[in-house]
């Protein structure tokens, strides 16, 4: 169980990872934060799978967090950096 | 039984994150790219979330796991909204390719 | 341990490393941006994998959430975006020099590198020798006189009981650095950033609720596990930011008798319940052994609440003079 | 050897890289980055070194890491409200330093 839970953890780290040649690339600015929110709702999941098969429930507190506040960045980003 | 439901589930929500990903790294412009991301992605965690709520010990276990997908998808709904109506204050002209 | 933990944490810790490097060499500022709020996301699965889910909960409320936020915030008060066009454009690098101030003196990287690299390599020795010997740690000491201080959590204990002088200090350096970023007088912002769009106004009021809720459900979490004052600051500090953001009316936050009562709240608390045992003729910051359950839970909350007002505060990076909506600063 | 003593190679990996930015990046900003990181790299390799791949993490380093986190997000704050002060007085001055 661990193992399975941890090869599908590391494939969606993978998936988010190869993300990152969206920030590379851009060519916008939203390009680049849109990434950050797929990092975002992927290592939420991440930690969900993580919590059932390592058996650590407290993961789940840590992923409420992540999934809350996904948003703070992005809403900073459009109100203060944008233009 | 409930697990292998479970598992099929978040194999499911993997899927849904692949998908995403693609739509990130090939749509033509930053429109269609945030829209791809927000949906995919909103709906790869809800799956995720609903397979790891079944394999919950209790109800309580299994309603917090469901809110982080209310909250997730309440966030990434917004939060691409936001990211459009920018895009589009600015100018950003849509339909074009804009990258290789 | 298996091939899955090797895949897992080999990206993980692979992603780290091209993320640290990609932030610093980063040709623009906004792009090293976006790459450290994605480090900090990784950093704090990192906790979560390493069986710290104290950090894990900090981490990802401050270096996911508040981090990225203030840099980005910090961008657009320098106006810098506008070396780059307008935001549709690709991205035009910073020249490095822009002002033809005198170049660094020849082999000055060179030498830098050296010895950052002597540092690294002088780190990692240490490192792979400490892992080497495998040293117990203090862990054990802690369980043993855990049922002295009361409190059951382990990382509750360690903070409020046996190093109460760290979080002593550390509510000391959060209130230093408001107080110093009120110093540097009244932000103006380039163009008032006001106009809030209705989904973000609904997505506030939404969120903000949500947000206390966790916040709570944290610092009662605190005293048997994971979850403490720190962790529901935090959320509260975000919850802040979110308010700000939306609703312009928190920059007067500053102003008000009650917001400046609840920044000293912690600090207050901590440090009367400090020097309260020296009345009795014990040392400082002694607490009665077994009674700190009792207090644990007041303390707590007041540092949770400036926690909370000090990011805020901090976020806000000093007292703001609010513009009427329509007006354009010059 | 377990894949657990990966993190505190790469927290001394990111350290050095950190260390590396702060010196030679010429642009504010990247600095403060830089001096994140290498907070960071230094919280790596405390916790990595405390962890057990079994379970059961020292919680004192732990509770100093805590620490740390929430006073580099102070620094940080207080070098970014400098720099953003910097920016109005002299707006070159940000970009590059020697």
């Amino acid at each position: 169980m661990p193992n399975l839970a941890l090869a599908f953890a590391a494939f969606v780290l993978t998936t988010a990872a190869l993300g990152l040649v969206r920030v590379a690339r851009g060519p916008t600015r939203a390009d680049r934060m849109m990434a950050a929110q797929l990092f975002g709702s992927a290592l939420a999941s991440v930690l969900l799978v993580l919590s059932w098969g390592l058996d650590q429930p407290t993961l789940i507190d840590v992923a409420l967090v992540f999934a809350a506040l996904a948003p703070v960045t992005i809403v900073a980003f459009v109100q203060r950096a944008w233009w | 039984m409930v697990t292998w439901v479970a598992a099929a589930l978040i194999a499911a929500g993997g899927a849904f994150f692949t998908a995403g990903l693609v739509g990130l790294l090939r749509f033509p412009d930053v429109y269609a790219r945030i829209h791809a991301v927000t949906k995919a992605d909103t709906l790869g965690l809800g799956l995720v979330a609903l397979g790891v709520a079944l394999v919950q010990p209790s109800p309580v276990h299994s309603a917090r796991v469901l809110l982080v997908w209310i909250l997730a998808a309440l966030a990434s709904g917004a939060a691409g909204h936001l990211l459009c109506r920018a895009a589009w204050l600015e100018e950003v002209e849509a339909g074009k390719r804009d990258t290789s | 341990m298996s091939w899955a933990a090797w895949w897992f944490d080999g990206v993980l810790v692979g992603s780290l490393i091209v993320l640290a490097w990609g932030s610093v060499m980063a040709r623009d500022p906004f792009t090293g941006i976006v790459r450290y709020v994605i480090f900090g996301l990784l950093a704090a699965l990192t906790w979560a994998r390493l069986w710290a889910p104290d950090l894990a909960l900090a981490e990802a409320a401050i270096g996911a959430g508040l981090t990225g936020a203030l840099l980005l915030s910090t961008l657009g008060r320098m106006g810098l975006s506008r070396s780059s066009g307008h935001a549709g454009e690709a991205l035009v690098p910073v020249p490095p020099r822009l002002t033809g101030r005198k170049p660094l003196p020849l082999g000055f990287p060179e030498l830098v590198l050296t010895l950052a690299l002597a540092a690294g390599v002088a780190i990692g020795a240490a490192v792979m020798h400490l892992g080497a010997a495998r040293s117990p740690g203090l862990g054990t000491a802690v369980v043993a006189l855990l049922p002295q201080s009361g409190i059951e959590s382990e990382v509750a204990a360690v903070l409020l009981d046996f190093r109460a002088y760290d979080t002593l200090l550390e509510m000391a350096v959060l209130l230093t650095a408001v107080l110093a970023i009120w110093c540097l007088g009244v932000i103006r912002f380039r163009r008032s950033p006001w106009r809030v769009d209705p989904v973000l106004a609904s997505l506030a009021r939404a969120l903000v609720p949500f947000l206390l809720l966790i916040a709570a459900w944290l610092l009662q979490a605190g005293l048997h596990g994971p979850g403490g004052a720190f962790q529901a600051g935090a959320i509260l500090g975000a919850a802040g930011v979110l308010w700000t953001l939306a609703d312009r009316r928190a920059l007067r936050l500053g102003e008000r008798r009650s917001a400046r009562v609840g920044l000293v709240l912690g600090l207050g608390t901590f440090a009367i319940g400090a020097f309260l045992p020296t009345l009795v003729g014990r040392p400082l910051l002694t607490w009665a052994p077994g009674s700190a359950p009792a207090w644990a839970w007041g303390i707590e909350l007041a540092i949770a609440v400036s926690v909370g007002l000090s990011l805020t505060a901090l976020f806000m990076g000093g007292l703001a003079e609010v513009p009427h909506i329509d007006e354009e600063e010059p | 050897m377990t894949s657990f003593a990966l993190y505190p190679l790469a927290g001394v990996v990111v350290l050095t890289i950190g260390l590396w930015g702060l010196v030679t990046r010429p642009h504010l900003l990247t600095k403060v980055l830089a001096f994140n990181l290498t907070a960071t790299g230094a919280s790596l390799v405390l916790v990595g070194l405390a962890a057990r791949p079994e379970g059961g993490t020292d919680p004192v380093p732990q509770a100093m890491v805590l620490t740390g986190i929430v006073v580099a997000v102070s620094a940080t704050a207080l070098a970014l409200a400098l720099i953003a002060r910097l920016s109005r007085v002299d707006p070159g001055a940000v970009e590059s330093s020697d």
